[in-house]
């Protein structure tokens, strides 16, 4: 038999690999002073929507959060929709949300600082002030959902006059320890790279701008002193920050996991909810660069596809560690748990509230699998902006099931109890929600949202070298 | 400050005017005049932060369970069952433990008070007790064959005082009526002993030394006589008999929590009890080798198996078992005894008991030593037909609440409407009450002096003191004694007694040399002992034992039960917690989960599951139940323990009065029932059958059991 | 004086007495001020009942049986509420071996009740009042306990110490059943005993030994003081 | 030697080696490190100027801090359940995996915190060198601020302006903090 050699088909040109260096950030560089007009226009800059929204917010979180929690406080716990045995609900639901989302400014501006991801110097601030604000959020439903938030003062360790300390067994004094942490080292970090931009905004303003600027930036100069310290201080915080923002959801993840509650005692609870919460915040930075890109002045400029991009890869690469840790958690409870913790499966599945279950999973795996491997998607930033704000309704779709949805099955079917949420604690939720967009707005216009001197640095360290024929990007170790 | 002095003090009771109030102690000092003292000179055995305990009797069901009520600063706190009293030896049903919820209720009356009967015409106003006094004075002189009374089963020192009462004016005799006895047929079961061995006595069964129990109708765990004292005996016949655990079979259309309890549940159809215990009465003869009686033959084994729908081996399983058990026992009461056929029953089960010659032995059967006294509905039946034709001038009631107890068919409300003078001495705006003319309230039990002598539950010869644990709270009166003053105001020596105290002394004069466990050499002494132990009784336990000369060749004809027509069902309605309705204003008697089906708050009906399936009914649909004398609706309860053809609704809901934990709840099932009764003229509803019609609504119950859990149903 | 040992206090449920007649339930909110909450919030599942009694259903019909098991706080020896309480609230007691809920301590973070397997805490969503004079019942040794506040069966700790006074006082020990919470004093049926464990010879500890004897959700080690009997007969109890 | 006066010498971002060679010309025209500062819009390491380390404390007080949060987290950990022994489930009064969680959280916060404090605290403490100080520096310039004698300063500023620089003289420093 003759064989017949085809003829090579005619390779198609594959198209080009490459596009244009220059759209990066990195390597289209502007000179300073422009880049700090920008920035300062960007945040002088506010519209008369600019100003509604403010207003709108204002008026949400003043109603929403202050007039319904006070209500609460005032009326009982009972105002919220939980109940025997569903005794935490949406509070806690939202909290740990809140947290998940404060842990993508430190991912971002850490990790990605640790490992020298060059992308991410635009939006370390952007992704910082999330981290502060989710967890200003957050920090308030510990409060929130006391039964006496009077008294909540006994939580913390002081000296009182009968020496009783809180209990350092319990996992809410974690909590509440590595909260304080959490919140006060990522406040921190996000003021001490700010401190050049405001050096930077001082010397282009006047008036209470000005002001206020001079007395944040600690009197900045910029000296070798100062740079010196700054970035001794940062490399601190990075490494040491780290830790701190994986102890912080470990801490929640044990809040559930240390219970004898049936679907909660589970020893991959701790990296389980890293992941999640990396998802999540990852997923939020995100929406919110978009947000920032598609109403701020000059934002495009800093905020650029290669962003979405690299961030979606960063998410798909999540959302199957996430999956990972979700099916780990799925098959050995479902092969080898306890029968109570079983059922609980098979409800989460089955029971009238599976769709919750599968909203989850659709949102947290699905979507993102079956779109982020799409470099094309990627680089769409409104599809980017869908993508993560479902993967953060997928995400609290989670934390959903694992609160209010197991408690409410536990070993004696007799007490069973299905929770739903009431107007109170719904209202309570939309307003932390808008108190963080209140914030995020507020800041936006009060401090320089991009890390210029950041910015500049890395541009600086990146330039194009002709190698032949090609104009080869090459980054230079300043440091 | 006035009033912590006044609910801790004494105070004098002979007064008709200002500051008369009556209160007495069973540890202090024994003399019953006593003045008002400031704080600082309390008596020293009432000391601030030191609870004062007083023994009396609870009187929220008639069964007289003696109560210890813990005092303290003049308050009733927390009631306690007297661990000497032999009706309850220290243990307390629900009902009895929220008494103080009735005496600290909001909803008292608090002062006599002239109503008008909502009448425009005649607007409403409060009275002083003089007036009130007058007022009974001039009823009382109406014609005696005009004046009626119509009493509770408690409290028994009243009825005593209105017996004489009525007897010295001439009048008819008082008469008493109480829903939880009609729902357990008491009058028949009463009727069956007095047939069958002569006296008109309530039977004692010794449940915790009996060793098969066949228990016909008689939720004794619940309702039936006197449910603690057969609570009591359960817990010993299950666990308390070194021989063997006691075996309960009970016979009933649907599980009560008797029948929950017992090892085998018959869900009989209801109406046929009586063939079957007629069935069982001849097999038990048989295998004991005893001639079978000529009044056990009135029923074929075939025929009972047939009109019962038991297998006739099933039957033959249970005459073996009891026949050859060693302390076989059978009772009788409600669902068995609450039909046509009840005295048949009645009569069945008791010769059935002496069959297997249990009178008088331990796990048998026993009479109780005071004679009991409820009236028959058909009594009331008679009553009714007189206030309709105009016959009563003058309806005194007390203790009972006719317009949400009777059966609504038999007119009641219409009746009353034609009594020119209705006189009401309840202590709650009830039904009744607001249709009354006058109210002029009794205190609270736990106010009140008094005896209960009618034991069901005693194992002995004794009677039940009820003395007041605090200080009215209200400007309420002793209704004995407000009768006791009319009699006197009327100016005919009637009755020979100076106040309450005084009738009650004179009373348990006899006592004193009847053998008690205490006694004492003059009245004053004997009365604080009474006071203090809560009543009297004899040391050691013996009732008198009844005796069958001979058996009635017949105990009545037998009517077979008629299956309910196609779409009909049989339709029962029983007591639970909440008793004859009187509780349903004890907040915690609402909240308290019913038993069988942890539904708190509200009425419900229960519907087997496949029935409901079948009328495409789920749990909470709202349905409307229709028999011929009326409608309720309530909201389904798929019900796993009822037979397919029976509706069941639980009484004690439906008030349209009675305060504002009462008001407005479920529905009350008097309102579907007939006003017909059997041959003991006792109220005769088993049988009734009702129709069914979804309303479209749903109201979900508050049920405390998760029906995902429970019923695997989301 | 007697020398006075620490109690290990301990209650026994026999369920083949028990009826489930729930006079427990009234007799411990009487004495504890347990509040009554409404037909609405009863059933939403927030009703304050310190004690229940779980009642499921066996067999089908016509041989379908109920079994009522009454469940209150089982006084866990290891108690999962305990150590999660951030302030202390909820603590084991030396002196009675129980677990004691400390009202005023606490803050309402309601992570006890989610720990509790037995779900024998209730949470005061509201401030339940009661209307006057309905307040005078109320029992002078038990705090009434505020909205945002758990709380939970104590097995009557105010009689346990009130009984210990009085013994002290008189300069002996207590008698086996002397101390009876309300729910033991008021069971007709008598299938609650209460005593102390720690004595062998106490009717509780015989109970115990009973082999009838069970404890809910055994395997999760938290050590009960609560002992079951196991109900016997054709349906069990 | 008269008195010294403080004059910046300014340089575009992108000559940056003209900056690092002013900086060696200086040194030669006799102007020691000491009395040079650079200051700049964006961190320079200390060898693109050719400039002598400088050195700072924050490492140390932050270690510092992580002591004491170490210390006080024993103290909450070990000590305060001695001075209320309060008994919980089963479990010892000072439970060492517990105490884990708590003296991590703690050290870690006392170790933050301080590094902070450090950075403060060295901010507001007097600094050796010419003060000085020109807005453009956030334009990016690097500013060379030098004090040198009287006598050399016309050398020094024709130097400088060969490489391009901008002189400004008397920068005399707005108090750029409270």
């Amino acid at each position: 038999m003759a064989v017949e050699a085809k003829p090579l088909e005619t390779a198609v040109p594959l198209p080009h690999a490459e596009e244009d260096p220059r759209e990066h950030l990195m390597f289209d560089p502007r000179p300073r002073e422009v880049m700090n007009r920008m920035v300062m226009e960007a945040m002088t800059t506010t519209s008369r929507r600019y100003w509604a929204w403010v207003i709108g917010l204002a008026l949400v979180v003043l109603v929403c959060l202050l007039g319904a929690w006070g209500n609460m406080i005032l009326t009982g716990m009972g105002l919220a929709g939980i109940r025997r045995p569903v005794f935490w609900g949406l509070f806690i639901v939202t909290f740990v949300f809140w947290i998940g989302i404060s842990h993508a400014g430190t991912f971002v501006s850490a990790i990605l600082r640790v490992f020298k991801a060059e992308f991410r110097r635009p939006f370390t601030r952007a992704a910082e002030l999330m981290t502060t604000f989710a967890l200003a959020a957050g920090a308030l439903y510990p409060l929130i959902h006391l039964g006496r938030v009077w008294v909540f003062y006994w939580l913390i360790p002081y000296p009182n006059a009968r020496w009783l300390w809180p209990n350092f067994r319990s996992p809410l004094v974690w909590d509440f320890l590595a909260i304080t942490t959490y919140l006060l080292s990522s406040t921190i970090y996000l003021y001490l790279p700010l401190v050049p931009d405001l050096a930077m905004a001082r010397d282009r303003t006047t008036g209470w701008r000005h002001a206020l600027y001079r007395l944040l930036a600690l009197g900045w100069r910029g000296t070798e002193a100062e740079w010196h310290r700054l970035r001794r201080a940062i490399t601190i915080f990075a490494f040491a920050i780290i830790p701190v923002m994986f102890s912080v959801h470990t801490i929640v993840s044990w809040d559930f996991a240390v219970g004898v509650v049936a679907g909660w005692h589970s020893t991959i609870f701790g990296p389980y909810f890293i992941i999640g919460a990396i998802l999540s915040g990852v997923a939020a930075v995100v929406s919110i660069l978009f947000v920032l890109r598609s109403t701020m002045l000059h934002m495009d400029y800093f905020i650029r596809k290669e962003h979405f991009d690299a961030l979606g890869k960063l998410l798909l690469v999540f959302s199957m560690a996430w999956a990972y840790f979700f099916f780990n958690d799925y098959l050995l409870t479902w092969y080898g748990g306890e029968e109570a913790a079983r059922r609980i499966l098979t409800l989460h599945a089955t029971g009238p509230a599976a769709w919750v279950w599968y909203l989850m999973l659709i949102c947290n795996v699905v979507i993102p699998w079956l779109t982020l491997w799409n470099r094309t998607i990627r680089r769409t930033p409104w599809a980017m902006f869908i993508i993560t704000l479902l993967i953060n309704v997928g995400m609290y779709a989670e934390r959903y099931t694992i609160i209010p949805l197991t408690l409410g099955h536990q070993r004696m079917p007799f007490d069973w109890g299905v929770y739903t949420p009431r107007p109170t604690e719904i209202s309570i939720v939309i307003g932390t929600f808008a108190l963080f967009l209140l914030l995020y707005l507020l800041a936006s216009r009060l401090i320089p949202l991009v890390p210029v001197w950041e910015v500049q640095e890395g541009q600086m360290a990146h330039t194009l070298r002709k190698v032949g024929k090609a104009e080869v990007p090459s980054v230079t170790e300043l440091e | 400050m006035s009033e912590k002095i006044s609910r801790r003090d004494f105070l004098k009771l002979t007064a008709m005017g200002a500051a008369t109030t009556a209160v007495m102690t069973g540890c202090g000092p024994m003399s019953r005049y006593v003045v008002r003292r400031p704080y600082t000179q309390m008596p020293e055995y009432n000391q601030t932060g030191e609870s004062t305990y007083y023994a009396s009797t609870c009187r929220e069901c008639p069964a007289g369970c003696g109560i210890i009520v813990r005092t303290r600063e003049g308050r009733a706190l927390t009631i306690e069952g007297n661990p000497n009293h032999p009706v309850n030896r220290g243990r307390l049903c629900a009902r009895g433990l929220t008494a103080q919820q009735g005496l600290y209720n909001p909803d008292r009356i608090r002062a006599p008070r002239f109503q008008g009967r909502s009448n425009p015409a005649t607007p409403g106003r409060d009275l002083t007790w003089d007036e009130a006094v007058q007022v009974v004075a001039t009823a009382l002189q109406k014609p005696p064959q005009r004046i009626a009374f119509l009493l509770g089963l408690a409290p028994d020192h009243l009825y005593d005082l209105v017996s004489e009462l009525t007897q010295a004016l001439g009048a008819p005799p008082p008469l008493r009526y109480n829903a939880l006895a009609a729902l357990e047929g008491r009058t028949t079961l009463i009727e069956a002993v007095r047939r069958l061995f002569g006296s008109p006595a309530l039977p004692y069964f010794d449940l915790a030394q009996a060793e098969v129990t066949l228990a016909f109708g008689a939720d004794f765990l619940q309702s039936w006589l006197s449910p603690v004292t057969y609570t009591r005996a359960y817990g010993a016949m299950r666990q308390g008999n070194p021989r063997r655990r006691g075996e309960l079979i009970v016979f009933e259309p649907r599980q009560s929590l008797t029948a929950g309890n017992a090892d085998r549940w018959v869900p009989i159809v209801p109406g046929s009890e009586a063939h079957v215990v007629l069935a069982l009465g001849q097999r038990v003869a048989e295998l004991r080798g005893l001639p079978v009686p000529e009044a056990f033959r009135a029923v074929r084994p075939e025929e009972a198996a047939q009109v019962s729908g038991l297998p006739l081996e099933q039957l033959e399983t249970l005459a073996q078992t009891f026949a050859t058990a060693t302390r076989p026992l059978a009772l009788v009461g409600g669902s068995a005894l609450t039909q046509p056929n009840g005295l048949v029953t009645a009569q069945a089960v008791l010769a059935l008991n002496a069959l297997v010659g249990n009178l008088g032995q331990p796990g048998g059967v026993f009479l109780s030593a005071a004679a009991a006294t409820p009236t028959p509905l058909a009594e009331v039946k008679a009553l009714v037909e007189r206030m309709q034709a105009g016959e009563v001038d003058v309806l005194f009631i007390h203790g009972v609440n006719p317009l949400f107890e009777v059966p609504a068919a038999l007119g009641f409300e219409a009746a009353l409407a034609r009594v020119p003078l209705v006189i009401n001495f309840a202590a709650f705006p009830d039904e009744t009450a607001l249709k009354s003319d006058y109210l002029f309230p009794d205190h609270s039990p736990l106010e009140s002096f008094g005896y209960q002598r009618s034991l069901a539950g005693s194992d002995r010869p004794a009677w039940s003191a009820l003395q007041p644990v605090v200080v009215p709270l209200y400007d309420t009166r002793a209704t004995v004694d407000v009768l006791l003053a009319a009699a006197q105001a009327s100016g005919q020596a009637l009755l020979p007694y100076r106040d309450e105290v005084d009738f009650i002394q004179q009373k348990i004069l006899p006592l004193i040399n009847a053998g008690g466990f205490y006694t004492a050499p003059e009245i004053l002494t004997f009365w604080s002992r009474w006071l203090q132990h809560g009543g009297w009784w004899t040391p050691a336990a013996g009732l008198p034992t009844p005796t069958l000369e001979r058996l009635p060749a017949s105990f009545g004809t037998l009517t077979p039960p008629t299956p309910p027509a196609e779409g009909a069902f049989y339709l029962l309605t029983y007591a639970n917690h909440l008793g004859d309705g009187s509780g349903a204003n004890r907040p915690w008697l609402q909240e308290l989960p019913d038993a069988m089906t942890t539904v708190t708050w509200n009425s419900w009906v229960e519907i087997h599951p496949r029935t409901a399936e079948e009328l495409g009914l789920k749990d909470d649909d709202v349905v409307r139940i229709t028999t011929p004398y009326g409608s309720v609706e309530a909201s389904v309860y798929r019900y796993p323990a009822i037979r397919p053809d029976t509706l069941a609704i639980p009484f004690g809901q439906g008030h349209t009065a009675l305060g504002r934990w009462a008001e407005g709840r479920g529905c009350n099932p008097a309102q579907v029932l007939p006003a017909g009764h059997n041959a003991a003229g006792d109220l005769a509803f088993i049988g009734t059958t009702a129709t069914l019609t979804p309303t479209g609504r749903r109201r979900p119950l508050a049920r405390v059991e998760s029906k995902e859990g429970v019923y695997g149903e989301h | 004086m007697a020398e006075e040992r620490p109690a290990k206090w301990g209650l026994v449920v026999d369920l083949d007495r028990c009826t489930g007649c729930n006079a427990c339930i009234v007799a411990c909110a009487l004495e504890n001020n347990v509040p009554f909450v409404g037909e609405d919030e009863v059933a939403y599942g927030r009703a304050l009942y310190w004690i229940r009694t779980q009642r499921y259903w066996e067999g089908e019909y016509p041989e379908v049986t109920p079994t009522f098991q009454p469940v209150m706080c089982q006084q866990c020896g290891n108690a999962p509420c305990e150590p999660v309480c951030p302030v202390y609230a909820s603590v084991h007691s030396e002196e009675e071996q129980i677990n004691l809920a400390v009202y005023n301590r606490c803050v309402g973070t309601r992570y006890c009740a989610n720990n509790c397997p037995y779900f024998a805490r209730v949470f005061n969503w509201f401030d339940y009042e009661l209307p006057e004079p309905m307040r005078s019942y109320l029992n002078p040794d038990v705090t009434v306990r505020r909205r945002g506040v758990m709380e939970k069966c104590t097995f009557c700790v105010q009689r346990i110490v009130r009984g210990r006074q009085k013994a002290r006082a008189e300069g002996r020990e207590l008698r086996d059943g002397e101390v009876q919470p309300a729910c033991v004093q008021a069971c007709p049926a008598e299938a609650l005993v209460f005593g102390d464990l720690s004595d062998p010879e106490s009717r509780v500890s015989q109970l115990a030994r009973s082999q009838r004897r069970y404890h809910l959700l055994e395997a999760l080690g938290t050590l009960p003081r609560v002992t079951y009997l196991k109900g016997v007969g054709n349906h069990g109890g | 030697m008269g008195a010294n006066v403080v004059h910046l010498a300014l340089f575009k971002e992108t000559e940056i080696d003209h900056a690092a060679e002013a900086i060696a010309r200086l040194r030669e025209l006799g102007v020691s490190d000491h009395d040079i500062s650079v200051i700049s819009g964006i961190p320079y390491s200390e060898r693109i100027l050719g400039r002598p380390m400088t050195w700072t404390t924050i490492g140390r007080i932050g270690l510092a801090g992580a002591v004491v949060g170490f210390l006080v987290a024993i103290f909450l950990s070990f000590g305060t359940p001695l001075l209320y022994p309060i008994r919980v489930a089963a479990m010892p009064f000072q439970p060492i995996p517990t105490s884990i969680v708590v003296i991590f959280e703690l050290t870690m916060l006392g170790l933050l915190i301080s590094t902070f404090i450090g950075v403060f605290v060295e901010t507001i403490s007097p600094s050796f060198g010419p003060r000085g100080y020109h807005p453009k520096i956030s334009d990016g310039h690097i500013g060379i601020l030098f004090s040198s004698p009287a006598q050399v300063e016309e050398s020094i500023h024709a130097t400088l302006q060969a490489l391009g620089a901008e002189i400004v003289h008397n920068v005399e420093e707005e108090r750029l903090w409270p």
